[in-house]
């Protein structure tokens, strides 16, 4: 909030909004790193950064996908489940299975399908939440199941393997022997941050968390931001769908499984504001960082379950501790 | 020490090694398949109404049991109004869905509890109003059943570890084998069942060495994860994966894949998918559950029971050990 | 109602028989309310006599349950702020409409960004732009706050400031201001009524309510006064007899008027 | 909010908070039942009807208790792990098994040591979040996954049975052939009502819930309310374990799974705000009640399970939707 | 500081050296603030200038970064309002702190209900007692609004008069007023100055902050200004010469004053 700030152009907003939230996460995640650095000598490595990025991709994604309606004050609980049923959608249409045997459809058009089926969701919650009042909790949480009950048909509820190199390839493959996945990942981050940080939409999302009401009256359309981040927020989910396909080189219909929670947290861990305002993709990053860079650590002292689960509420506490006294 | 629970019941059965082709039903179990007529059961009518709930359709496991389930359905072994219940992995919904069977008024119902313990009181509801009960797959921990027909997750687990054994010799020699595990959800009486096992068969054979053990949550998704950072740590000192399920096999798999490593892989469950990746890896194998044939032999058994006749307390259904060698008859016989 | 149209073309906002229940409340009953063009009409009455609700009723922000509103002269229904401001009507709501966690820039700039390329909800912001037009606003306005401050870390009279700042943005034909002044020391109170009557140059027509009968006498043409819901006549706003005034907020409409059409409307 | 019933005395205010979210809520409810009663002959029956009472129970008790974060704009995320934490600690504890094998002590005592538990973990998150401003998702966060751990550590991963008869009277027995479950259930909601509608503390946590900056420039001690809310919940997730054990006639460490949230679902289905600040227990029993008889009524017509799925999404959405239209 | 502490028995309140920065701002630098036993003090000053942010750190809601704050001649830390309250000070803050989702009854009486029974957090609210306390009080202050209604549904001005009807519940020994009289109307702010002068006859010490100067002139002994977070200088009230005020108010402490301690603390 310096004045002598305000002349540094362009970036020095992204900054101001980050600010708050951005610097103190931070500090969490060093702490972590630099623990887990001491307490292990595979941790630092290229390869193990390589794959916590690998391993947190689908939760980042969905996690961006999630920022939105979060900064907007609203809540989806349908992206597990959305992300779910988008990715088997693809991989049963591209292949031609279960529900769509034989009406097997060139890989782009099972893509376009899969995101429009999420976008759909997200229109579906969007409107009703924007247009009746109803809270998004309640319209998500119809989505979930609604989702959750097309995913069994169109799957029949069994994994569909064999899926086209075109498919896999997306959340599969390595680009200059970095993985795909982590190459959308980032770029969905930045593309992200952009749109928050430099469009009209970006703004009013903020406006509208902020205080709905006075965002109203200044004249935006509070519906359209309302629903434009629930179906952003599907079409998120839909893509880490996608890229899920290629992750596990499958289609489960158990992959949405426990990926509610931690996107959220992702979030809030990131320094957004459940009640919506603020917040921003850098701190989501952070989050999604921290419960990776969390689970792997553990994973790689080989401390067992419950240990584990100990453990990881012990230091959950303390990064989220460490956060806050970082922002005084 | 009351370790009353875990899957001690359907232990002992453990008839012949499964490594057969089991081709046809219920070849195994106990009883013999009391195909004829039914005299007056009640609700009138030959084919009984009966209830199966199961825990979560989630599992290709249980939806299998709902597809056997229809199957007998349509083919007239059980009366149209039979109900199928998915509790959706919550504890209480099962008690719930046992519930609306008793409201129902069903003939029998057929069982496979989350947990053993969780639907005692359930049980003991079902026993009041006068309804018989057939576990399927897990065992319930108190109150009356007709017969428990099952796998038996113990020795599935000790199987699945030593056929992965079997993989590691044949892919090489070296006095021990360093076996990781990835584990079910914790405190789940299967996690804990198919545990056991592979601790017997780390006891039992010598050369076998446990590395690591760390649960994927029956999750294809963190199995990956979890078999990354295994692939980090341990690297090459990995000779073989023992997966509780064939989800998690599939991650295990995806793992080793990406790290251009080639080891032995063992699941359990038999599911297709991960039987499809047999083709092309002859050290990947599985030891499949039957769910068919648990569902048409508790549907005899409770028929059975109605007609009078006595039934064996426990009947286990041997689990089929499934290997790039057999896998595409497993397939076309239960996937068709 | 026995007034024939040709008065339109006088009043550019004429609502008839707005009447506005919360409940078992009445806020306003059968209030009919006349704008002329280009004049400040100054809205009184005492706390809770309806005025708030009643230009809220204009700008959008409510919706009468029965009376009409013409604007121009045309029937309209104005169902959100949106539209209203597509009528070209700008209000300052007396609690104030500003966005607590977004800066003084984006604040005056909220609802009509300035954007490189075509403006759509993905427009490309022109943040340099905004905030350099933001702050030359501010200095002519002689508001003293940075424009990358966020308004919620702002005085309670420089939040009222910029809320007031945002109406000379746009273009608009009517101003509505909710007790604009309210939390301005002297010298902000006088810039407001400057900024007033230069908007009425402009050609503006203004509504203006305030509890400060002086400022209400300086800068209004006319005097709209309300009681309970109730219009309690309307009066000539320089001659107007501060006495007269307070008694019709006190007491309402003054008996030989009532049942009779205000005779200068 | 009218004049002439502003003399109706003492029940005259709950009626008033309620008169927003009460009266809509019920027309879902009320839906529901005259749907299930045409398509199914047993659901109206007072055995099933009393079933669902008894369905409810457990997720009723939790929801009460999570009802009162959420009207303070908190949440707790730890319910139903430290529901299974609870139970796990007060079987094993009278049984003497596992953790505590050979130091069995009497059943009053589990129990107050498992209620004393779940208030523990209130304790420690209400604490953080009250005294560093740490959001509650956080800490709450944080303590699911410390009470599963413990859980598994109490439990050393396995089911407990052989529990006393004195601990499953509690959650399973009859009195005057009335399920004792739904006793608990009915009496916690009765006193949880009254706790809000006549004490200073259910004051408070509305005037905290509303606008916490307010409140305390009011003078009100914010940090205990915050606090006092989430032991609340945690006690409250205790006694759901406690009744839980009577429930399934056993303890099982996995009794928590997925049922975070349905009760979360059931408060914000009945009418509060999951900002804060309005909602009562009416309310969240007729949430409750609309789960309940959702399952049950589909469970009685044998809908397969993706149908189930489609169905609840739909049938949520049809509810929620007759709520907020109700509500105008 | 070269004053010696026998004046303390003439101050209630004196905050000595108090700034106050955010980030970089500087709301107030090294103010020395006295309000002496039952005067009515004024404090005034433009927009900005730091007013509400030197009561909040005497009413517990801010905490200076230095300086000494002294009440009845003891140094207190105030670390939040409740303790304020404990030290008998009472305040109306500018942007209102009342709770819009509760009752205007509820809001009157909130951290003080009535009780049947032990006074814990547990106290059996005794609402019918409350609310006929309420509903008399409203009824002296000559507020039409019912008891029940929710505040939030209040128009500015009765949540303005709300907010003020809290102060005469408790029994405080200072008062401390921000802008009381901002939304109301003409007999609205009447009211709030009679009250004033009777809390004064109570032995009540009051601060009133406004930009009313007439109000200012007519209600306060002494008016204290500040000038961009520095104090410039305190003047005598009914006697002041209004442009003394004013051009302290807009150029801050007049040069000849400067540096040395004001006459007449
Ligand atoms: N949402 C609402 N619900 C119930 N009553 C309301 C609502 N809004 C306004 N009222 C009532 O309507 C009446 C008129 O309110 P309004 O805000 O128009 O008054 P006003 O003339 O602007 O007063 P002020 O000068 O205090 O701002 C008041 O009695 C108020 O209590
Ligand atoms: N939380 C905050 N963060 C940053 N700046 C602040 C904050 N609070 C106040 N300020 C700044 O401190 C200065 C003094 O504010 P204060 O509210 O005390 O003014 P005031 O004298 O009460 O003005 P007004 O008459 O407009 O109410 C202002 O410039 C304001 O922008
Ligand atoms: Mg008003
Ligand atoms: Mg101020």
């Amino acid at each position: 909030m310096s004045q002598s700030v305000a002349d540094v152009s362009p970036f020095r907003d992204r900054l101001t909004i980050s600010a708050i939230s951005q610097y103190g996460p931070i500090i969490g995640l060093v702490g972590l790193y630099v623990a887990f650095a001491l307490l292990n000598d595979r941790f630092l490595t290229v390869g193990n950064q390589v794959n916590v990025l690998q391993q947190v991709s689908i939760i980042g994604i969905m996690a961006i996908g999630v920022t939105f309606p979060i900064l907007c004050a609203e809540i989806d609980l349908s992206i597990a489940q959305v992300m779910e049923v988008s990715g088997l959608t693809i991989a049963t249409l591209a292949v031609g299975a279960r529900l769509f045997e034989g009406f097997a459809v060139p890989v782009p058009l099972a893509i376009l399908a899969g995101l429009a089926l999420g976008a759909a969701f997200g229109t579906v919650s969007g409107y009703v939440t924007a247009r009746f009042g109803v809270p998004s909790f309640m319209t998500t949480l119809a989505m979930l199941f609604l989702a959750d009950g097309f995913g069994l048909i169109v799957s029949n509820n069994r994994p569909i393997i064999g899926l086209p190199e075109s498919i896999t390839a997306i959340g599969g493959s390595s680009v200059f022997g970095f993985p795909s996945i982590v190459l959308v990942f980032l770029s969905l981050l930045v593309v992200s941050q952009l749109i928050l940080s430099y469009t009209k939409f970006g703004l009013y999302i903020y406006a509208v968390g902020g205080d709905r009401t006075a965002a109203e009256r200044m004249g935006i359309n509070v519906m359209a931001v309302r629903m434009g981040t629930l179906v952003i927020s599907g079409i998120f989910a839909a893509i880490a769908g996608l890229v899920t396909l290629g992750r596990l080189g499958s289609a489960v219909p158990t992959m949405g499984a426990s990926l509610l929670l931690p996107p959220i947290a992702a979030v809030i861990l990131g320094g957004a504001n459940l009640f919506g305002g603020s917040g921003n993709m850098v701190g989501t990053l952070i989050g999604v960082l921290i419960l990776g860079v969390l689970g792997n650590g553990l994973n790689l002292m080989g401390v067992d379950p419950s240990g584990r689960l100990v453990a990881q509420g012990i230091v959950l506490m303390l990064a989220v501790l460490a956060n806050v006294v970082g922002q005084d | 020490g009351g370790d009353g629970g875990d899957g001690g019941d359907g232990g002992d059965g453990t008839a012949g090694d499964g490594g057969t082709e089991t081709t046809g039903d219920g070849g195994d179990g106990g009883t013999g398949t009391t195909e004829g007529t039914e005299e007056g059961t009640t609700g009138g009518g030959s084919t009984p109404t009966v209830a199966l709930s199961v825990p979560s359709l989630e599992f290709t496991f249980f939806a299998r049991m709902e597809n056997a389930f229809n199957q007998a359905k349509s083919d007239g072994m059980i009366s149209n109004e039979s109900a199928f219940y998915d509790a959706g992995n919550s504890q209480s919904q099962q008690v719930s869905d046992v519930e609306a069977a008793i409201s129902n008024e069903v003939d029998f119902l057929m069982i496979s509890a989350i947990t053993a313990e969780g639907v005692i009181n359930a049980i003991r509801q079902a026993n009041e109003a006068g309804i018989p009960v057939v576990a399927i797959d897990r065992n319930v921990a108190q109150g009356e059943t007709v017969t428990y027909v099952a796998s038996d997750n113990v020795q599935l687990g000790q199987r699945s570890t030593e056929l992965c054994l079997s993989f590691m010799q044949e892919s090489g020699d070296a006095d021990t084998y360093n076996v990781v595990q990835l584990e079910g959800t914790p405190g789940a009486s299967v996690t804990n069942e198919r545990g056991e096992g592979f601790q017997q068969a780390v006891d039992d054979n010598d050369s076998l060495n446990r590395l690591a053990s760390q649960t994927g949550e029956f999750s294809t998704q963190n199995a990956l994860s979890v078999m990354e950072d295994f692939i980090t740590q341990y690297g090459d000192e990995i000779d073989g994966v023992f997966c509780q399920n064939d989800l998690m096999a599939l991650g295990a798999h995806q793992a080793l894949n990406n790290a251009d490593m080639s080891v032995p892989v063992t699941g359990i469950d038999g599911t297709e998918a991960w039987v499809q990746l047999f083709a092309d890896n002859q050290y990947y194998g599985t030891i499949a559950q039957l769910p068919e044939e648990m569902v048409n032999t508790a549907i005899e058994s409770g028929k059975a029971h109605l007609a009078g006749e006595s039934v064996e307390d426990t009947i286990v259904i041997e689990g089929l050990e499934v290997t790039q060698d057999n896998a595409s008859n497993y397939l076309s016989e239960y996937f068709g | 109602m026995t007034q024939p149209t040709q008065s339109d073309a006088d009043h550019i906002v004429e609502m008839e028989g707005i009447t506005k229940t919360f409940g078992e409340v009445v806020a306003l009953r059968d209030v009919t309310f006349e704008l002329r063009r280009n004049e400040v009409l100054a809205l009184a009455g005492d706390n809770g006599a309806g005025k708030s609700t009643l230009i809220k009723c204009l700008a959008g922000a409510l919706r009468p349950d029965s009376g009409t509103i013409r604007v121009d002269g045309e029937v309209v229904e104005i169902r959100n702020p949106r539209q209203a401001k597509e009528l070209g009507i700008e209000t300052t709501f007396q609690d104030l409409a500003v966005a607590g966690n977004l800066t003084v820039a984006q604040n005056i700039f909220l609802g009509r960004e300035e954007v490189t390329g075509p403006n759509t909800m993905l427009g490309v912001l022109d943040k340099r732009a905004m905030r350099e037009r933001a702050r030359e606003l501010l200095e002519d306005l002689e508001i003293r706050v940075d424009v990358d401050e966020k308004v919620a870390n702002l005085s309670g009279g420089e939040r009222q400031l910029v809320s007031i700042s945002r109406t000379l943005l746009s273009d608009p034909k009517i101003v509505i201001m909710d007790e604009p002044t309210s939390a301005l020391s002297v010298e902000g109170a006088e810039r407001v009524l400057e900024l007033i009557s230069q908007m009425q140059n402009q050609g503006i027509s203004i509504i203006l309510i305030s509890h400060n009968l002086d400022y209400v006498q300086r800068a209004a043409d006319r005097i709209h006064i309300l009681h309970q819901g109730h219009s309690a006549g309307v009066i000539d706003g320089p001659t107007a007899d501060r006495d007269d005034i307070v008694s019709r907020m006190v007491g309402g409409m003054p008996d030989e008027e009532r049942g009779e059409r205000p005779a200068d409307v």
